[in-house]
């Protein structure tokens, strides 16, 4: 079946191996990894904060994408041409100019008018993160419900005819027959967008949110090394991104197609 | 005439008022007519170089430039990658506010505020050691310009930072004030701000070594200040 | 033969037929494939719908449920009109979405092209209308699917997705899906056309028992031996019009126009 | 709030010639737009060697594609550009010394449009490997019965088959190529976000330069919409519409 | 009726067959599907192919050109062995790309699901092959596409996609694109299942016509009627293997084993 399900002990697979482990030892005794220890609390509450940013983010931006793209794909114009604006003017702007506008632009408003920290909403508007979440969530419902438009089209219209058929209200034929077509044709396409959601999240440290970005950030400024933090950065993110990969090669394999 | 090339590596973001490019390219500041007053006094052939922060070490490291003008405080972990020359400019940390705020700069005078400061700068260091247990909240910021947008916004209560930095921005926006210098710290602060040159480069950081200390004398590092400060920069 | 003729078919005039097709018209941009067709099936009646290929039987039969929405007509299921309001551009649309959801879920399709949910195994295939629309108990829905597999001979390929079907495999599978809704009107697109004899025969069978349940059938088929066997009414679709009609005795012994007798030259 | 307004409505220094920055912010979004098609084609190309090979290609080949697009996925593209040009461009004067020939200078630019070739092509092969198993089996199975050549397979059935499920990721991969763009600031590249930046910084007047940036941005935006609208509109040829 | 039969089936030594096909076993997984068959056709042979529904009658007819590799077996078109090798799986693989698509070249099939390219009007499925495999001029491939679809009825969808035509006419389209390719061998996989009695009339014509031209035909067909007026030889396929095999007059009047006569008792 899958290439995951084939044995590790493949001789081409051995060589991979072998390349991995060689890059890792050579890493391990050429390079400087001293300041590990000092960061190591740090690395992993940053990681934490990383991981439930991308999830919630994630999560809450692909519930906005389904209505976005469905409104796209299908809906009455009034429905569609809103969607498509906001879709167009968030993914067609910089995600960090969109969090620099949100958070210092209306920060820039609080300056002018002070009574506002008085207001109940004042340790959510003070705080960096909601400001985090909010983009990085528009950002990634922009781009999902772009992916999803072309997927909601894509599914065979005898098999909502089928389903519209047998009296399946709308709502039914969306949850039973159409959404899930168009996620598992979309699944490739959104695990791509979802690890680029994950190399998003770093943005966040422009506004003081302490990600796993902004503390290699700090160890390169503080240790001055060029290439080791990045180096576990990168290792990070792979693992991380590894996960994604599998979990989403899994709900792909859930059903099988043929070819 | 025959003057041995060095390019010299700037922060490509501008930092005001040491260097920034104008809207035709050139680069201009303070920093920049130091890198000019002490190449010609070292009969180097010097050209700025635009580098992002982000890169400039290794850039540096893998020779895509020779040196560093860039602001950058000489400390014990830099010295570890690269090497610095005798510094060249010192200036004071202070502590600014919100006008009226009643915030004195000390730890008692911060306690339970929320504290912003630049990241990876020697104001951080300072603020964690000093003031880390008291305050309710450090908050780090890519630049000094966005700490001093929050702080306006209302979002810190207090920001510390180079009293130049912070001069400027008072002067500029009335909502704050400096509220006074921190006690010193020599061995977090620093010895100032050196140029930072490719570990054992020795030749070139004795040229400038040389030259930063004849300018120093002969009035021209006096004179192409003047119309930046109205104090001697170098600091003590 | 024709067993099935005793049906219902003679009609009080209290009962409201099961299907009432009453001057139905449909375009297809510039192409007018219906022009003005109407038929009345009561229950308990098998109408087979023959006519050449691209007559327009696809399209009558999908105008039933709605799934082609008519340019003009009136479409009516157990007395029930199926409410219509203009679109704006010429034809007609629903008007009241929760009446024909409710119409539709007593009705069933068998499409030509089969439409089977490509993501569900043939049993999910089958107990999706039931559990979903039904609100049958998944148990219960899973059991009589069961059996209805059991009936169409696909039992050992229940847990298969439909694309490793072979192209009978998949028919029946369509089949069962349409029988599992149980519903009072049937509409079958060519049942028939993917099966060998002997399955034509059984699906003969089932046809005949679910019109002696006194379900009602429209049936488009191009098998007219299947037709002659099942059907207590052939209509013979031609030029958008039905052109002929009647019990198949008379259509098939005696067809009136030219066009159907050279229709059903190549069968006889 | 006045002078909120006010600082945003500073025009005169968008203005073309300097002192106003309006040039030099068009001379960035040039330089973006340069490297995002060279990069974007580059990214294309791989892609489609990159989906074919994972799709049709033996055991090694799609290990070895695997190892590429999740490597080259999960490592923020900035560590990959820092590796390529520096640590890359240090190896490979290295080595022209070992050999003894001059050392060479990849310029900013070049490396830049390699490694955002190199990151689109993963991204793209992924896009393309879904859209691929999108085109119903049988059209392929036809084609081959007619003894097209895979290559013939590719060219005249598959990818204008895949193209309606490709297109919306594809214009995605588009639009974050433009933007993506702004990576090269690391190699001293002056594009569009960082003259943004140093426009912003030197004036002051952020919103002022980030507006304009944004506007910019979706500028291209826009009109690649119009691009991106007409082929999809000429992929979907054939495909009836859904409701 | 079988006027066909005084074909060239009368086979000599030298040339050998259009089609063999030697001990074939194909499994799907667990499920053995073909157990050794084995079946040869000379030029201008009509093989009918009958069996029960999921008997494997696709699976055999793409075997022939590869499109499902066989798991053991030989397959020779015009004397030509189709090169194979072991796969590591227990299966086969081509050995020889350019051969396989050499030989496929000369092959031509009409699939059950008929498989028309989406993206192409109705012409351009049909030149498709021609220009870009034979080379042929693109003005001539046209021009013969639109002799094609006048024999096939189709001249006036000849620039409407496939997804906005009848099953009968995407059947028919099917037919014109393998038609096209002038191939030496076609593999027919029921290829009146959507036509309507007339058609089928008409397709027999075309079949009639090729094979007096000499074009070896395999067909999969569940109209016994069909099979017996146009084939001079007929597979009846059973349990993965050739159950009974021979001229149509002797399968239908003499089945010689239960399971072919109770196949064809329904349709007597
Ligand atoms: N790709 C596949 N994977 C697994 N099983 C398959 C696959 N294709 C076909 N089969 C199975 O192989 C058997 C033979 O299929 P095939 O399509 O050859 O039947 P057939 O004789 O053509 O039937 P029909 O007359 O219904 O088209 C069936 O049981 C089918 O379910
Ligand atoms: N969506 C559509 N758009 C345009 N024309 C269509 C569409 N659907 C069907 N047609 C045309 O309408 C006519 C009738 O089609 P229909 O499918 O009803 O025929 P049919 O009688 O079912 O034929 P068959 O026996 O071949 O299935 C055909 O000429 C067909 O090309
Ligand atoms: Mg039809
Ligand atoms: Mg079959």
């Amino acid at each position: 079946m899958g290439p995951e399900l084939r044995s590790w002990k493949e001789p081409h697979r051995l060589v991979l191996l072998a390349i991995g482990v060689g890059i890792i030892i050579f890493a391990a005794v050429y390079m400087r990894w001293d300041w590990l220890p000092r960061y190591s609390g740090r690395l992993v509450e940053g990681v934490g904060t990383t991981l439930w940013l991308l999830f919630l983010t994630s999560a809450l931006g692909f519930l906005f994408a389904v209505p976005l793209g469905l409104a796209q794909a299908a809906g009455p114009v009034w429905l569609s041409a809103p969607a498509r604006m906001f879709c167009t003017v968030i993914r067609g702007t910089p995600l960090l100019l969109q969090l620099w506008l949100l958070y210092y632009g209306l920060g820039s408003l609080f300056a002018f008018w002070p009574e506002i920290r008085q207001s109940w909403a004042w340790p959510y508007l003070r705080s960096a993160w909601p400001y985090g979440v909010l983009a990085l969530t528009m950002s990634f419902a922009a781009y999902e419900g772009e992916v999803m438009r072309g997927a909601f089209a894509g599914v065979p219209k005898g098999e909502l005819e089928a389903g519209r058929a047998y009296g399946m209200s709308p709502f039914t034929v969306f949850r039973r027959i159409w959404l899930p077509r168009a996620i598992h044709r979309a699944l490739p396409t959104l695990a791509g967008e979802t690890v680029l959601q994950l190399k998003a999240t770093p943005l966040v440290a422009t506004i003081t949110v302490v990600d796993v970005y902004a503390i290699i950030s700090r160890v390169r400024q503080d240790t001055y090394l060029t290439y080791e933090p990045l180096l576990l950065l990168a290792l990070i993110y792979m693992m991380l991104t590894g996960v994604l990969v599998l979990a989403f090669r899994w709900l792909e394999a859930r059903v099988p197609v043929k070819g | 005439a025959s003057a041995e090339t060095v390019r010299v590596g700037v922060a490509a973001e501008p930092y005001p008022p040491f260097t920034e490019p104008d809207a035709s390219g050139n680069w201009t500041g303070w920093e920049i007519e130091f890198m000019n007053a002490v190449c010609a006094e070292a009969k180097l052939d010097c050209v700025v170089t635009p580098v992002a922060w982000d890169g400039i070490i290794p850039a540096l490291t893998s020779n895509k430039i020779d040196a560093i003008i860039g602001s950058m405080s000489i400390t014990e972990e830099r010295m570890k990658t690269i090497d610095f020359s005798d510094k060249y400019y010192n200036t004071p940390s202070v502590i600014a506010t919100a006008k009226d705020s009643g915030i004195t700069p000390d730890a008692a005078g911060l306690a339970d505020k929320i504290i912003g400061v630049q990241v990876s700068t020697i104001h951080q260091d300072y603020v964690t050691t000093h003031f880390g247990d008291a305050v309710a909240e450090i908050k780090e910021y890519q630049t000094q310009d966005e700490a001093n947008q929050d702080l306006a916004a209302g979002r810190v209560d207090a920001i510390m930072a180079d009293s130049l930095a912070l001069d400027a921005f008072v002067k500029s926006d009335t909502c704050c004030e400096i509220v006074g210098a921190v006690e010193d710290d020599p061995a977090i602060l620093g010895a100032g701000v050196g140029v930072g040159l490719r570990k054992g480069d020795d030749a070139l950081r004795e040229k400038f070594n040389t030259a930063i200390a004849t300018i120093r004398e002969n009035g021209t590092y006096a004179e192409f200040s003047k119309a930046y400060f109205d104090f001697d920069i170098y600091g003590k | 033969m024709s067993s099935l003729q005793s049906g219902s078919s003679a009609s009080s005039n209290e009962t409201p037929p099961a299907v009432d097709i009453d001057g139905l018209h449909k375009w297809f941009g510039d192409l007018e494939v219906l022009k003005g067709v109407s038929l009345s099936a009561q229950n308990g009646d098998v109408v087979a719908i023959i006519g050449g290929s691209g007559s327009g039987k696809s399209t009558m039969l999908r105008c039933v449920n709605m799934l082609e929405l008519p340019t003009k007509g009136k479409i009516s299921i157990q007395g029930e009109t199926i409410s219509m309001k203009p679109d704006g551009r010429g034809g007609l649309q629903p008007a009241n979405a929760a009446q024909l959801r409710r119409i539709r879920t007593r009705l069933a399709m068998v499409f030509q092209s089969f439409n089977l949910w490509q993501h569900m195994t043939v049993l999910g295939n089958i107990i999706e209308a039931p559990v979903q629309v039904m609100g049958v108990k998944r148990d219960d829905a899973i059991a009589r699917a069961e059996k209805l597999l059991d009936r169409v001979g696909l039992s050992d390929k229940r847990d298969v997705y439909p694309s490793f079907l072979s192209g009978g495999q998949q028919q029946r599978a369509a089949i069962a899906r349409a029988l599992a809704v149980e519903p009072d009107v049937m509409l079958f697109d060519e049942p028939t056309s993917a099966l060998d004899p002997e399955l034509v025969g059984e699906v003969l069978a089932v046809i005949a028992d679910l019109a002696r349940e006194g379900r009602t059938m429209l049936l488009v088929t191009h098998e007219m031996k299947f037709a002659r066997e099942v059907a207590n009414q052939v209509v013979f679709l031609a030029d958008g019009v039905i052109a002929e009609q009647g019990p198949p005795e008379t259509i098939y012994s005696a067809p009136k126009s030219e066009r159907l007798k050279k229709f059903l030259a190549t069968v006889q | 709030m006045i002078e909120w307004v006010a600082g945003l409505a500073a025009w005169e220094l968008l203005a073309l010639e300097p002192p106003g920055w309006g040039g030099v912010l068009l001379k960035g979004l040039a330089v973006s737009l340069q490297v995002a098609v060279g990069g974007y084609v580059l990214g294309f190309l791989i892609g489609i060697g990159g989906a074919a090979g994972k799709l049709y290609g033996g055991p090694i080949l799609r290990d070895i594609l695997d190892v590429y697009t999740t490597l080259v996925r999960a490592v923020p593209e900035l560590v990959l550009i820092l590796l390529l040009y520096y640590a890359g461009t240090d190896a490979l004067n290295q080595f022209m010394a070992l050999i003894g020939a001059e050392p060479m200078d990849i310029s900013g630019l070049a490396a830049g449009i390699f490694v955002i070739g190199v990151v689109q092509g993963a991204y793209q092969t992924e896009v393309l490997r879904g859209a691929f198993k999108a085109v119903p089996h049988g059209q392929i199975e036809a084609a081959r019965a007619y003894g097209m050549t895979s290559f013939q397979v590719l060219r005249r059935i598959t990818l204008p088959g895949m193209l309606p499920h490709a297109v919306p990721g594809l214009a995605n991969l588009w639009l974050i190529a433009t933007k993506d763009t702004a990576l090269l600031a690391v190699v001293g590249v002056a594009e569009l976000t960082l003259v943004t930046r140093q426009a912003g910084g030197t004036t002051k007047s952020y919103f002022l330069f980030f507006f304009a940036a944004g506007l910019l941005y979706l500028m291209v935006t826009l009109i690649s919409n119009v691009g991106i609208r007409r082929i999809e509109r000429y992929a979907r040829r054939g495909m009836p519409a859904v409701r």
